[in-house]
């Protein structure tokens, strides 16, 4: 079990280099840059910017400083905002974003099973045709326009709850953010959960829980949750990125202080510092939290152990 | 003996029974199209999305305005139908079922190019790994592994930083990043077709590797590709609508439904058609296309036969 | 002896789109004490999902009326839950696939023990004591090691013994085994049906036998029943059955079973395909195959009588079946 | 008249390993599958080949078909090795050895109509052959085998296992062959249709003049249709012999095994018979034992059985046995 776990560590430190490598050329090679704004800059300064972010320096030089950086912590200035270095923005934006998405993961997920297996348990009857629907919702509204509604209904309407924006320790502030976020993770997973419950219910090993007599509660607790949750588990990876997309456009609409909005910032302003930085991060956190969900599975599926 | 011996004309008169029972032959493709049409919902979308798009499509040349026509004596009203604007007019003045009309085309363009390009790829890819199998199956699944954990949409984002918000490139974009699913869905179809003892028998019949994939193991794959198609269509819409919501859309005057969402959402509260109409489409087509999704996945299942 | 087991007019209905199929219809037949009845027929017969739905298992959209008297309790019909306390204790059940009937993410300690907990009462310890007790009873070398093995880990063999091991647990009155050796290989299989003489011979558990295959009948059962189109078309002593039997199509079965022993030219097959529930013949089920038949056979259905005290059959056919011996 | 003394197929010994994939970076294990394998069919008869699963019987059919390519050895048809033949002369001899397999459904693309299926093997082996005639060739084969002109539009999945095994028949017939690998044919349909396509099997082998090599587990159903039989265990031929001298005086421990656990429709010689019990399960091939691989289930095994590996003996009546001890022992039924 160890040793899976350390292999799979290993396997993910190429791939971490592998992005920022790519990303990193990319970046440096694409036409266009920070400094092409609508006025062009005069020669000179344009030259001492460009030796200020060491631009002027071969590509390859650069790299390496970059890297350099990285493994140090730094992530270099941003080429916008002028007084701010990469790290720095990261180290207000990420533990807001980490916090919402972290809440939004387990309220979904956690929601999802629960509407995956009551849906499943009663297959075509009426508790699973509401899951259905509700579910078919949650995933085919866009979260932004989801969004807006609720923030009209709850914010304006009802006033029940605040419209936007965040203060540190407010937990009503986040109420709204984490189910926009929740709702369409938390449809996917019941959707995965329903479908691969019903084919667990429908397997010899359940028919032969069920001709031990051993009672509807346990044969659910103990005999069909854990399979049916294996494509769970293998969905949570790529529910991730999901999550991620999310959070970008919940902290525009709710005006939250997290990193997605630096991301599209400097995504709309070609701040390649930023956008370097930022994406590296993102990679990382979410290739390590794949890492966790693949040993998950492992703990779930005793024949992954041995390969 | 002789009665249970001999050929009985028992076994001919039972064969004719069941050759008068069916007698043309019905492929799979008729059987599950039968089946799709006996599901209510499949057809009912199946009727509303074919009058979407036609509607997209012919509608804006029935219309007394175009999506890009100013119409300075109504900016910001709502639907008036002596003047033509059915749903109302936007903040500069143009005629919002014009625009909606011409955001409805623009998705369905962007979804049926990248739909188009992610199933090439995935084909092809997933066809690949699946047949040589081996090492080179392994080494590329493992690709798509990494891939899938990536998150894509940053990729989609900076390539639309970098070259700019074309609408092509949004299709090549998105396509090229949703061919993962396609791939692992062909390739798993591929190892477990070639399992199969027609595979062998072909093999034993002559049949070369090309023969192989394309007279047997292609025709196979349809079902899930048109299932697959079908899921990644309300996919790329939602991201392309995503994408315009962050401002990284198509830019003006064009416009999606994505763009136009985003543009209504801020001030639904005053000027609801702003929001009604694309938000209206939208949600339908997505709905039509899920349900289109699950008919066609219930009426291809193997296990249903 | 007495029966433990009383199955009365049991019929078995499957629900489709449109229409309904009737997979078991007026099925009768009686199990004594420690004895082994054989269940015979093809697929599609109805045989197995007779006994499933004695156990409560058919599929969602199955449906049993009739009585399976257990003692003094009907099974059929009977409420999830006080059904519950009988299946696992006094009538168990095997299946075909050893592989896929066990849990593969569970450990076999652990689907094993569950079983004690539940209808003894046993803790944890005294139940896992039991199952290593049981394992090494039912041949699984290094039964402590097995125990905490997972299912994967064992050959199909080993599951089937498992699966055997778990059924016998409580002592049932009733072992119900769906072709428990086809997926195994011949010499597996030989072992496997030893074992199940022998086991149920020391419980005192009546065995019942479900299988396409005539070879492992004839070692085992007392007593056999031929299913044929969802109905019992002839029961009795399974030497009688094997030996002169009065059924065309118990006849036609023994005839379609190559003989190791004798090398015969041809075969004797029984001509057509055997009919899909959906679309029964009318009148009796089997005429379109049967080299017997006349008028009667294609409008009314023979009911199952009684013949020389020892059998019944269900057929109009009462000439002598010119008969050759198979053996 | 066919000259039932002539070779058609030699297979001299092939060997045949699997790797199995442990990972990407791990390396593979050997799964030896075939071993040392030496063998002749003689035109017109049909030798049954039998064993456990996981002994090799469905890789050395795929090995003597070149479905798969053996690592050693070599396959003689007609005295040519056909191993290592240029793809095109490989398609040239493909109309002369054929193949029908064990599951008749998964057998059939179900994309194609029975008549497309049938007529496959005709398009790419034999391209001369014009539609008309193609047409004709098809009907002709699907009358032999008794399937009904009006079933050739039809599509697989409207057929029973039965039928749909006629079907894969008439696909083998169609070009002609003169030899045809039968894959467990018969252990996925029920008895009375067993019956039936055994003595289709036995029908077209006297009208066209097959030789039949006959791959099952079930020893009965070997013994009904074979003239030799050859009795694999993991891997390696402990046996060949006529059927009757194979049934009546087995030489070899494990074939006198696999006869006392063949189960007998017969109840009172059923009841009579002892089974002599094999200890044990198969061996994995990837750790076989040492010497003789049988030794660890065999009860006449001795010190120097793991030693030594048995080669394979010609031995009277041209038979062949792998047992070192094969002279000592007398291992008829009953003894």
């Amino acid at each position: 079990m160890l040793g899976y776990a350390l292999r799979r560590v290993l396997t993910a430190i190429p791939i971490v280099l592998l992005t920022i490598t790519v990303c990193f050329f990319i970046l440096r090679l694409a036409p266009g840059g920070p400094f092409d704004g609508e006025r062009a800059l005069p020669p000179d300064q344009l030259r001492n910017l460009r030796a200020y972010y060491h631009l002027d320096e071969p590509l390859i030089m650069q790299f390496f400083g970059y890297i350099g950086g990285v493994l140090r912590g730094d992530f270099g200035p941003s080429m916008v905002m002028k007084d701010f270095n990469v790290s720095r923005l990261i180290g207000i934006g990420l533990p807001f974003t980490l916090m919402l998405g972290f809440s939004a993961f387990v309220v979904g997920t956690i929601g999802g099973m629960l509407a995956g297996a009551v849906a499943a348990v009663n297959q075509n009857k009426w508790p699973d045709y509401l899951l259905v629907a509700i579910v078919l919702v949650g995933i085919i509204i866009p979260n932004f326009l989801m969004a807006n509604l609720v923030q009209l209904l709850f914010g304006v309407y009802l006033g029940w709850l605040p419209v936007g924006g965040y203060q540190p320790g407010s937990l009503i502030h986040l109420v709204l953010p984490v189910f926009i976020l929740a709702l369409p993770h938390g449809g996917r997973v019941a959707r995965l959960v329903r479908g691969s419950m019903i084919e667990v219910l429908g397997t010899n090993y359940v028919r032969t829980a069920r001709s031990k007599g051993l009672g509807t509660r346990l044969i659910l607790a103990r005999h069909a949750l854990k399979p049916a949750l294996l494509p769970v588990v293998s969905y949570l990876g790529p529910g991730l990125s999901y999550l991620l997309t999310g959070s970008l456009v919940v902290e525009q609409v709710f005006s939250l202080p997290g990193i997605g909005k630096y991301f599209i910032t400097a995504a709309l302003n070609r701040d390649y510092g930023l956008v370097l930085g930022t994406t590296i991060l993102y990679v990382f956190i979410i290739l390590a939290l794949n890492l966790l969900v693949d040993i998950l599975y492992a703990w779930l599926d005793p024949k992954v152990r041995y390969r | 003996m002789a009665g249970i011996t001999g050929k009985d004309a028992a076994l001919t008169a039972y064969a004719n029974a069941l050759a008068n029972e069916a007698p043309k032959g019905r492929s799979l493709t008729q059987d599950a199209l039968r089946r799709l049409f006996n599901n209510k919902a499949a057809l009912v979308s199946i009727f509303v999305l074919i009058a979407i798009v036609l509607f997209a499509l012919v509608g804006p040349y029935l219309l007394p305005w175009t999506y890009d026509k100013v119409d300075w004596s109504a900016i910001r009203k709502p639907p008036d139908w002596a003047k033509g604007h059915y749903f109302g007019t936007d903040q500069n003045g143009r005629d919002m079922l014009a625009r909606t009309l011409q955001g409805t085309q623009m998705s369905l363009l962007v979804a049926a190019v990248a739909t188009v390009v992610s199933v090439v790829i995935g084909i092809l890819y997933g066809a690949i790994a699946g047949y040589f199998g081996g090492k080179i199956d392994a080494v590329m699944m493992r690709f798509v592994d990494i891939m899938y954990a990536l998150p894509y949409i940053l990729f989609v984002i900076i390539l639309v930083v970098i070259f700019g918000r074309s609408p092509v490139l949004l299709f090549v974009g998105i396509g090229c990043l949703e061919w993962l699913t396609m791939a692992r869905i062909v390739r798993g179809q591929t190892l477990s077709i070639k399992q199969r003892e027609f595979i062998e028998a072909a093999k034993a019949g002559g049949a070369g590797p090309f023969t192989i994939i394309f007279r047997h193991i292609v025709p196979n794959l349809t079902g899930p590709v048109v299932i697959y198609a079908t899921l990644t269509v309300p996919e790329i819409i939602l991201t392309e609508s995503f994408l315009s919501y962050l401002g990284l859309g198509v830019q003006e005057p064009q416009t999606s439904l994505g763009t136009l969402i985003s543009d209504g959402a801020p001030v639904a509260e005053a000027l609801p058609w702003l929001l009604f109409t694309p938000a209206a489409i939208l949600v339908v087509m997505l709905l039509c296309l899920s349900y289109l999704g699950d008919g066609l996945r219930d009426a291809l299942d193997p296990k249903d036969r | 002896m007495a029966d433990v087991l009383v199955v009365d007019d049991l019929d078995v209905t499957f629900a489709l789109h449109d229409s309904e199929v009737k997979a078991v219809s007026d099925l009768d037949f009686t199990l004594a004490e420690g004895e082994t009845l054989a269940v015979v027929g093809e697929s599609g017969s109805g045989k197995s999902q007779a006994f499933l739905s004695i156990m409560g298992l058919l599929a969602r959209n199955g449906k049993a009326s009739g009585r399976a008297m257990l003692g003094d309790v009907n099974l059929i019909g009977m409420a999830p839950d006080r059904l519950d306390t009988h299946r696992g204790k006094d009538i168990a059940m095997i299946f075909q696939d050893p592989m896929t009937s066990l849990n593969p993410t569970l450990k076999i300690k652990t689907q094993l023990a569950e079983v004690l907990v539940r209808h003894q009462g046993y803790d944890k310890d005294k139940a896992n004591r039991a199952v290593i007790e049981m394992l090494e009873r039912v041949g699984i070398p290094e039964p402590v090691k097995r125990a905490n093995a997972y299912p994967h880990e064992l050959s199909g063999g080993m599951r089937q013994r498992v699966m055997i091991a778990m059924a016998l647990l409580c002592k049932p009155k009733v072992l119900i085994a769906d072709e428990p050796t086809t997926a195994l290989d011949v010499t597996v299989q030989a072992q496997m049906l030893d074992l199940f003489k022998n086991l149920t011979n020391d419980f005192g558990t009546a065995l019942v036998l479900i299988t396409h295959d005539l070879g492992v009948v004839a070692g085992v059962a007392d007593r056999m029943m031929v299913m044929y189109g969802g109905r019992c078309i002839e029961k009795g002593p399974t030497d009688t059955l094997f030996y002169d039997p009065r059924h065309p199509y118990t006849l036609g079965l023994l005839h379609s079973t190559p003989h190791v022993a004798k090398r015969a030219k041809r075969l004797d097959p029984i001509q057509g395909l055997p009919p899909s529930l959906e679309h029964l013949p009318r009148g009796c089920a089997f005429h379109p195959r049967c080299a017997f038949r006349f008028e009667r056979c294609f409008e009314e259905r023979p009911p199952l009588l009684p013949v020389e005290d020892v059998r019944e059959k269900a057929c109009w056919y009462q000439g002598e079946l010119k008969y050759e011996e198979v053996a | 008249m066919l000259d039932r003394t002539e070779d058609l197929l030699k297979i001299e010994n092939l060997s045949k390993n699997f790797s199995i994939s442990a990972g990407l970076f791990a390396r593979p294990f050997q799964l030896r599958a075939l071993q040392d394998i030496n063998f002749t069919v003689k035109r017109g008869e049909t030798l049954g080949i039998v064993g456990e699963s996981g002994c090799g019987k469905s890789t050395l059919g795929r090995c003597i078909l070149q479905l798969l390519a053996p690592d050693e050895g070599r396959v003689l048809w007609l005295g040519q090795d056909i191993t290592k033949l240029p793809a095109e002369e490989m398609r040239q001899k493909r109309r002369d050895l054929q193949i029908i397999f064990q599951d008749p459904l998964a057998s059939l693309n179900p994309r194609m109509t029975v008549g497309e299926i049938i007529a496959d093997p005709l398009r790419t082996l034999m391209p001369e052959v014009n539609a008309k005639e193609r047409r004709e060739r098809v009907l002709r084969t699907m009358e032999a085998v008794g399937l009904l002109p009006e079933m050739i539009n039809r599509y697989p999945h409207e057929f029973s296992g039965g039928q749909a095994q006629r079907i894969g028949i008439a696909r083998a017939l169609i070009s002609e062959p003169k030899l045809i690998v039968c894959d467990e044919p018969v252990s996925a349909l029920d008895v009375s249709i067993q019956a039936q396509i055994l003595n289709l099997l036995s029908d077209l082998k006297d009208e066209f003049g097959l030789t039949l090599i006959f791959i099952s587990h079930n020893l009965s159903v070997v013994r009904h249709v074979s003239d030799r039989i050859l009795v694999l265990y993991l891997g390696r031929i402990v046996e060949l012999a006529d059927g009757d001298d194979l049934y009546d005086d087995p030489k070899h421990p494990y074939t006198r095994a696999l006869l006392t656990a063949v189960p007998i429709p017969d109840p009172k010689r059923a009841r009579q018979r002892t089974i002599e019990g094999l200890v044990g399960e198969i061996p994995s091939p990837i750790n076989q034992p040492s010497g003789c691989t049988f030794r660890t289930r065999c009860r006449y095994a001795e010190e120097r059985c793991a030693q030594v590996r048995p080669p394979l003996e010609v031995i009277a009546g041209g038979r062949n046995v792998a047992c070192i001890r094969w002279q000592e022992l007398d291992l008829k039924p009953g003894a």
